[in-house]
């Protein structure tokens, strides 16, 4: 009895898998949505995604990220959308998981009219397969894994490489002068990888005033930092080189205080947000980070872009929350370019040769699909980023 | 009558443990619950203190319903209970385990207490430093009877006293138990051993699977073929 | 550096140490590991920060402030939560698994009301530092250690030389014989719950002002690692889990002054692991006072 | 298919969502999961459900290491590196089955909680191996008799069904047989059955062994389902919402763990719609961070189901009658 209620569940899974791989089958659909979509009097809208974790411990990326897509896509849609067509942006919650994240793409990758996603956070190494697959264009305006862009051709990165940041922080260590480096890193992939690009850097570049006293690697969030400023501090360190989240780099900072005041600490570009600066203080001021936006730019497109971001959500932009703004753009630009003309394979070609210029400069890709950035270091001065 | 117990019914989920029990004590008496194992004795005392709560029936104490009272107020009314098994605190001391027995007790009370308990048990108060997880099995009891009395109870009860001493330990336990009473506190006792209980109670229930099945005076009961029987060992 | 390093260590442990108390107290009570204590700590850090810059108090009024109310939350996740459960019967897997839903709502309801992201936290002792032994000492470190000593030093005063101290170790180790000598079992327990609360309330405060900032997922990790000391000193046992946790907080540091930042949980997990499978009590456990 | 396009409902939106239920790769890896959970026979442990959950994550996180490290390195084929997988868990089950012997009670749930953390430190700092945090990219689809099994074309679902499948069959026989048996009676009575002359260490190094090994076996489906692991991937949160599951269904029992994961999984899902919703509603009746109820409602579930219904929604005491093997059954009835 108890042995066939068994079987019978087991039938059912299987039952279901087949009604799942009939839902598989909606690509196929989508083909023949997307040859209609030349008819100039049709109204449907246009789909673009914007996935990322708005809830869970990085809830505050993806809250960023989804407020700065609803900015573009309400801009265009004011400019009369794309040829006519409304765009309409779905946001998606990745729960800070990245099981989410796929089963998200899997959603999206059902869609029809679906054009793009900017995003991703967690699951941007599980998910860039799957959206080659069908070939949907992803624009990652956060990953810094070696292995995004290797994903597949639909997979564009907006953020800066390891290596670009990597060099940005030296030039920003550099800019200050002291050369006597301590190295904090996350023990995560972003972590290590880039304690190993500051190695090469370093000697490669024959930098023989430079060098790395200590080398700390940390397990980032909660975690008692007095034992590593410590470390540091016997080490002789006189700038501390932070590979790590602003959650980490903000506690590291306020405790470094006290016992190394005179630590000149370098950051990420993650750290240019406001929640930085706010649970900073005082104790933040002098740190430096590269960015590639500054929200204290005159230019006008970064004051429209400040000044609306500022007005939904009572915070100043971060540079990532900008960067996944520009995804957008370009993402936008690259669909209306093509005129009518739907075709995934010719969006991709045009966002692979954008020639668009955003908040956080130009958004060009290498053969790589990886941006190319110029980073600019900047400096907290009076509870402000602004340019060294 | 100082205790009266008026048809209790009380339950262990499905298991209907005590039916229609009733019994009274009267002030200064001794009566003796006997019976065999499971047939309810324990329960009845339980029920009694408030830690089951009956299904029906009424509890009475000096005239007063205790039947839904809680236990730490049904205590402090007078009511003390030396439980099955002892269970004395053993990481406590002798002496802290009297201390909770007084612990409804305040400031001189708890002196004259201990001086009380120590001079019933004058070997507690040798060893009234030592943790009672050490102490031997007799030792044990006697501090369980003497935590029961720090509370100055107007009733003792005494689930199984002798159970698990040795024979001479055991009459010393009743020739105590008999003390108490002249001492001037009411006792219900419950005791496997029925032949000894019957010898110093005024009074003895019988009871068998949740009812009770006599009631009598102790020498009468003693005197009952069929308790002789079933208890008494012929 | 070593002595710097023992003083990381000490400083981090004797919060440890605290939290570990409130593990210990109830599980000594009702043999229950209580899931809900390290969301009570946050929950007590969050209550100072609400009483500064929500009702404008004083600082030490915020502290008060939160004792109480963090106290009343732990007595109050007791009686709706537990106390229930303790009148139906259930089983010990009923109560721990309500414990993590309740962690999971408190925890949660701070992140909807006060977000995901760190806060700043009022600094309520930076002195400075000094040196000792040429090592660089923070105030901060010294004072935090005091304070969470003299908390345990009252503590155990408490527990082992008054009135209620006496009859909730009695409930610990006999309920059914506490209640019958007129102790109200469940109030002990609330005061437990009381207890337990208040003295993570203060360790969170403690933490966020020496981190000098808070956040909703901080105890997630102190959580678990006081768990450990706990259990690594003998569950149940007040000295053990001071010991375990000054044990976890030194081993921590040294982690770090030798083998790096990531080895922190396995260093502290391994250590665990290896002292249960030689003492399966823990250092100052004992098995009769243990059962489970 | 076309109905999705023109109805944007909330309640399509759920229609939808049930439908790819199944495609939800975490749904499936709890299901097998919460399967070799009920293998997961340990004397006393009842009291430790969390923790029983949080060991087996690791168990899983062995499978899926191995398994994805010999296929995507070493080009080992899928099945054997699947097997080798499960064998490693199973191997690591009755080493801690060894160690925790002289343990007791939360002692041993302690102790494979920090046999949890152990093992992610590992995974995380051994990355000459494990590729620690960095992770393991580029896993290859399963390749069957020459037939690559990938998300596309389905095959993968059908992959993670026969192992379902085959896990309830597997289970079933093992419950059924006189280890099974033994192995109950050591979980349910550690001393009536040493008394009962069952050698009690022998059971329990099985059952720690044969739990593991399913767990194993459920992991090793992870890696090529996700493309891409780390250490990061087998985290607390697997054991939260895999408890969620297992109490909504029913404790120990196969058809509860199916039902809470049938029942929880679209929960997460409505109530993505329902915030959806919510966003739509006027401005005075907006609630802030609507996504992060979801969080509280689990914790409510929990809660609930403990006061209400601790042996959940498809849980109890079985009533019917001893099953006696078809010899003896005739004789007693003469």
């Amino acid at each position: 009895m108890k042995k066939k209620l068994c079987m019978l569940l087991a039938l059912l899974l299987v039952v279901t898998t087949l009604g799942a791989c009939g839902n598989g089958a909606a690509p196929a659909s989508t083909a023949s949505a997307s040859a209609s979509g030349g008819n100039p009097t049709d109204k449907t809208p246009i789909k673009v995604a914007v996935a990322g974790p708005l809830t869970g411990n990085y809830s505050e990326y993806g809250i960023g990220f989804d407020a700065a897509c609803k900015i573009m896509v309400d801009k265009w849609n004011k400019d009369g959308g794309i040829n006519g067509r409304p765009i309409e942006l779905l946001s998606y919650d990745e729960k800070s998981s990245t099981e989410e994240g796929l089963a998200i793409a899997q959603l999206l990758c059902g869609e029809d009219n679906f054009y793009g996603v900017v995003g991703h956070f967690s699951a941007s190494m599980a998910v860039g397969t799957l959206y080659t697959e069908e070939r949907v264009p992803l624009i990652s305006a956060s990953s810094s894994s070696a292995g995004f862009t290797g994903q597949g051709d639909c997979c564009f990165r907006l953020n800066a490489t390891i290596s670009t940041e990597t060099m940005g922080m030296l030039e920003c260590a550099k800019t200050a002068g002291k050369t006597k480096l301590g190295v904090v890193y996350l023990n995560n992939d972003w972590g290590r990888n880039a304690y190993d690009n500051l190695k090469t850097l370093l000697q490669e570049k024959g930098n023989e005033d430079w060098e790395i006293v200590d080398a700390e690697e940390i397990a980032g969030g909660d975690m008692d930092y007095n034992a590593v400023i410590s470390n540091l501090n016997a080490a002789g360190a006189e700038t501390a080189i932070m590979f790590c989240y602003y959650d980490s780099v903000v506690p590291f900072t306020i405790k470094a205080r006290t016992v190394m005041p005179d630590l000149n600490i370098v950051c990420g570009v993650n750290c240019y947000n406001d929640t930085f600066l706010k649970v900073g203080g005082k104790d933040v001021e002098g740190c430096m980070a590269p960015s590639v936006f500054a929200a204290v730019s005159d230019d006008p497109d970064v004051k429209y872009f400040v000044d609306e971001y500022k007005a939904r959500t009572t915070q100043v932009p971060s540079s990532l929350t900008a960067q996944a703004y520009d995804a957008m753009g370009v993402l936008l630009t690259a669909i209306a370019e093509n005129n009518g003309e739907l075709d995934k394979e010719a969006i991709l070609k045009s966002i692979q040769n954008n020639d668009y210029k955003g908040v956080t400069g130009s958004c060009s890709f290498s053969e790589n699909r990886d941006a190319t950035r110029n980073f600019s270091p900047m400096v907290v001065s009076n509870g402000q980023w602004i340019y060294y | 009558m100082i205790l009266e117990v008026k048809n209790i019914n009380t339950y262990y989920e499905n298991i209907h443990a005590l039916k229609d029990v009733s019994l009274e004590v009267n002030e200064g008496e001794i009566v003796a619950l006997i019976g065999s194992n499971g047939a309810g004795k324990t329960t009845t005392l339980s029920t009694i203190i408030g830690i089951k709560k009956p299904k029906s029936g009424e509890i009475f104490f000096m005239g007063k319903n205790i039947t839904q009272t809680s236990t730490h107020e049904i205590v402090k009314m007078g009511i003390g209970l030396s439980p099955e098994g002892r269970l004395v605190f053993p990481d406590l001391t002798v002496e802290e385990n009297l201390r909770v027995g007084a612990y409804l007790r305040k400031g001189a009370e708890i002196d004259k207490g201990y001086e009380y308990v120590y001079s019933l048990f004058p070997r507690l108060y040798e060893r009234k430093n030592q943790a009672s997880g050490t102490l031997s099995g007799g030792e044990q009891q006697m501090l369980a009877i003497g935590r029961a009395l720090m509370n100055r109870p107007k009733l003792l009860m005494l689930d199984e006293p002798s159970l698990g001493l040795a024979p001479n330990l055991v009459i010393m336990i009743f020739k105590l138990i008999k003390k108490i009473r002249d001492m001037g506190v009411t006792i219900l006792l419950i005791e496997q051993n029925a032949n000894m209980s019957l010898h110093i109670a005024d009074r003895g229930y019988v009871l068998e699977t949740g009812c009770v099945k006599l009631a009598d005076t102790a020498a009468n009961l003693r005197n009952n073929e069929a308790v002789k029987k079933a208890y008494l060992g012929g | 550096m070593f002595v710097e390093q023992l003083i990381n260590g000490l400083a981090i442990g004797t919060i440890y140490a605290l939290v570990a108390v409130g593990y210990s107290l109830v599980f000594g009570i009702l043999r229950l590991v209580n899931f809900t204590h390290s969301s009570v700590y946050t929950l007590g850090a969050f209550m100072v920060y609400v009483g500064v810059e929500y009702l404008h108090l004083n600082i030490f009024l915020a502290i008060l402030f939160s004792l109480v109310t963090t106290g009343f939350a732990g007595v109050m996740i007791d009686k709706m939560g537990l106390e229930p459960l303790r009148k139906k019967g259930a089983s010990k897997i009923s109560a721990m698994i309500t414990t993590i839903g309740l962690s999971y709502i408190i925890i949660n309801c701070l992140n909807i009301a006060f977000g995901s992201q760190i806060i700043r936290f009022p600094d309520l002792f930076n002195y400075g530092t000094f040196k000792l032994l040429g090592a660089t000492i923070a105030w901060q470190q010294v004072i935090i250690g005091a304070v969470a000593l003299i908390l345990l030093v009252a503590l155990s005063i408490f527990i082992n030389r008054t009135r209620i101290g006496l009859a909730m170790r009695a409930v610990q180790q006999e309920p059914s014989a506490a209640a019958i000598n007129g102790i109200n079992v469940n109030m002990i327990i609330s005061l437990t719950f009381f207890l337990g609360a208040a003295s993570a309330a203060i360790a969170g405060t403690l933490i966020a002002s020496y981190n000098q900032y808070l956040r909703s997922s901080m105890g997630d990790i102190v959580g678990l690692k006081a768990f450990a000391a706990a259990v690594l000193g003998g569950i149940g046992s007040l000295p053990g889990s001071v010991l375990g946790g000054l044990i976890i907080g030194v081993s921590e540091s040294m982690a770090v002054y030798k083998l790096g930042g990531s080895y922190i949980d396995m260093v502290a997990f391994s250590l665990l692991f290896l002292v249960l499978l030689i003492r399966p009590y823990g250092i100052l456990g004992r098995k009769g006072s243990t059962k489970v | 298919m076309n109905m999705k396009k023109e109805n944007k409902s909330l309640y399509t939106k759920a229609v939808i969502t049930i439908g790819q239920l199944w495609e939800n790769p975490i749904i499936k890896g709890i299901i097998l999961l919460a399967l070799a959970l009920f293998v997961y026979f340990l004397p006393k442990m009842a009291t430790l459900y969390f923790q029983r959950i949080a060991i087996m994550v690791a168990f899983y996180a062995i499978g899926a290491y191995t398994a994805v490290l010999l296929t995507t390195y070493r080009g080992t084929n899928y099945l054997v590196a699947v097997i080798l997988g499960a064998c490693l868990a199973g191997a690591f089950g009755a080493l801690l089955a060894l160690s925790t012997m002289r343990l007791s009670g939360t002692y041993v749930t302690i102790v494979t909680m920090a046999f949890f953390y152990v093992i992610s430190s590992i995974i995380l700092n051994w990355d000459s191996v494990t590729k620690g945090s960095v992770g393991v990219l580029n896993i290859p689809a399963p390749n069957l008799f020459g037939m690559k099994l990938t998300m596309k074309n389905g095959g993968i679902f059908y992959l993670i069904m026969f192992y379902a499948a085959l896990t309830i069959l597997a289970t079933q026989l093992i419950i059924n047989s006189k280890v099974g048996r033994a192995i109950k009676a050591v979980r349910d009575d550690e001393m009536a059955a040493i008394m009962m002359g069952i050698n009690n260490k022998k059971y329990k190094i099985i059952a720690y062994t044969l739990a593991a090994f399913f767990a194993g076996l459920a992991g090793t489906l992870y890696g090529p389902f996700m493309g891409y692991i780390n250490n990061a991937t087998f985290n607390y949160d697997i054991c939260i919402s895999a408890l969620v599951i297992v109490i909504l269904g029913g404790i120990g029992t196969v058809k509860g763990a199916i039902i809470g994961a049938i029942i929880i999984s679209p929960l997460g899902e409505l109530l993505r719609g329902l915030t959806t919703f919510m966003k739509g509603l006027p401005e005075w009746m907006q609630i802030s961070q609507p996504e992060q109820w979801r969080f509280v409602i689990y914790g409510m579930i929990m809660v609930i189901m403990m006061r209400f219904r601790p042996q959940g929604i498809l849980g109890g005491q079985s009533k019917l009658p001893y099953k006696m093997p078809k010899g003896v059954e005739r004789k007693v009835m003469k």
